[in-house]
């Protein structure tokens, strides 16, 4: 499958781009963060705790067990500081 | 609802909503300030995740309309760059009511901060720092579930 | 605080109020309009009590300060003969933070609708009424003892 | 003792006259609302239902029971509607 993955504030700046494609079987989040940390240091850094992390899934935030299945854009990004 | 880079005059904003309700005998607005804490602010930038932004206000604005009998909500937030005492955002409500005006702002205010996707980041002389998202704020949230 | 029978413009004045703020990062504004309500409200009249009212804001604004940390607070309650769809009154408030400027102002709102010395009064093509005071208005005084 | 007695709101437009000066031995509110009852009928129609009116003591809000003593200027009015 193929996956457009996001990257915004901290997690952007230590993995150091806004966004990619990726290809993968990964049936869940945990399991794509999983295959992330494998591939270099920026992905362990920017991974290194997941409890500081969000992630969005075509745009709606979701939990780290959600399925990918169907997914077309994942994202990922500390908590919101909006307002 | 308007996303944009540019700044606002808040008071004309509050003037043009006022305008154009019908029946509302009460109206409430929130202006959220760069706030220059320690004297040291060179200025502030605001990432946000096109798309999804829009359509978490949109969601946000919604469940408000659903949950209060208002005859208008606004939201304006921007992103980019700011200077230090500058307007970030506004949220304005109006209603028959002060109750229901009060209560829909402040809920509007509470999702806006930890459920849309902005983040602030503050520059000083000495470099810069994402803000940290606040406990409290998160915590804010139960009082609407 | 200001007490005037002139129309006022809250937009002007919730950016005069805002500008004169400092390390403020949370601006609330409230303005009350006369709501037309069966469509035949020709006008409003809103008589009050000199020299009483002007302690009783202070007052109450005192009260505010003291309870929350804000950086200013501003009360304008008009008298007099008002038109459908004229501000009656507004109040501002600023802050470091949102919840203390919400809470300023909702309190603000709360005294002065159940404790300041104003009473309005309804004209209509039939004929004229009192205001009757709520009861929920009295109760909102218990969220703040 | 003399009192400056001041009328507001539909308490004014039934007793007919915004203020007025009495002269008056009352030690209570209560006291005194009821010698203005005794007066004539449109005070009684004024004070006919005391829990529908507030009272100020020198612009002070008081109680039916507050003494009189020291005071010069009493208010009475219904429930306020500011805001």
């Amino acid at each position: 499958m193929t996956l457009d993955l996001l990257y915004f504030a901290w997690v952007r700046e230590r993995i150091g781009l806004p966004k990619e494609r990726v290809e993968t079987e990964a049936a869940t989040v945990a399991d794509l963060v999983d295959e992330l940390r494998g591939r270099e240091e920026r992905y362990e850094a920017a991974f290194a705790d997941t409890t500081a992390l969000k992630v969005a899934l075509d745009q709606e935030l979701a939990e780290w067990g959600s399925p990918l299945e169907g997914v077309r854009e994942v994202a990922f990004f500390p908590p919101m500081t909006g307002g | 609802m308007r996303l944009q880079e540019e700044r606002f005059a808040a008071g004309e904003e509050l003037d043009a909503f006022t305008a154009a309700q019908r029946g509302a005998g009460a109206v409430v607005s929130f202006t959220g300030i760069t706030r220059d804490v320690a004297g040291s602010l060179a200025h502030m930038e605001i990432e946000h995740y096109p798309g999804m932004t829009e359509r978490a206000i949109r969601g946000i604005v919604d469940e408000a309309k659903g949950r209060w009998p208002l005859t208008g909500a606004l939201v304006i937030h921007r992103y980019g760059r700011l200077a230090p005492e500058e307007p970030i955002m506004m949220v304005a409500t109006a209603s028959a009511h002060r109750v229901a005006a009060f209560e829909a702002a402040e809920f509007l205010m509470d999702y806006l901060k930890s459920r849309a996707p902005f983040w602030k980041k503050e520059v000083t002389a000495d470099g810069s720092d994402w803000v940290a998202a606040k406990d409290e704020d998160e915590a804010a949230l139960d009082r609407w579930s």
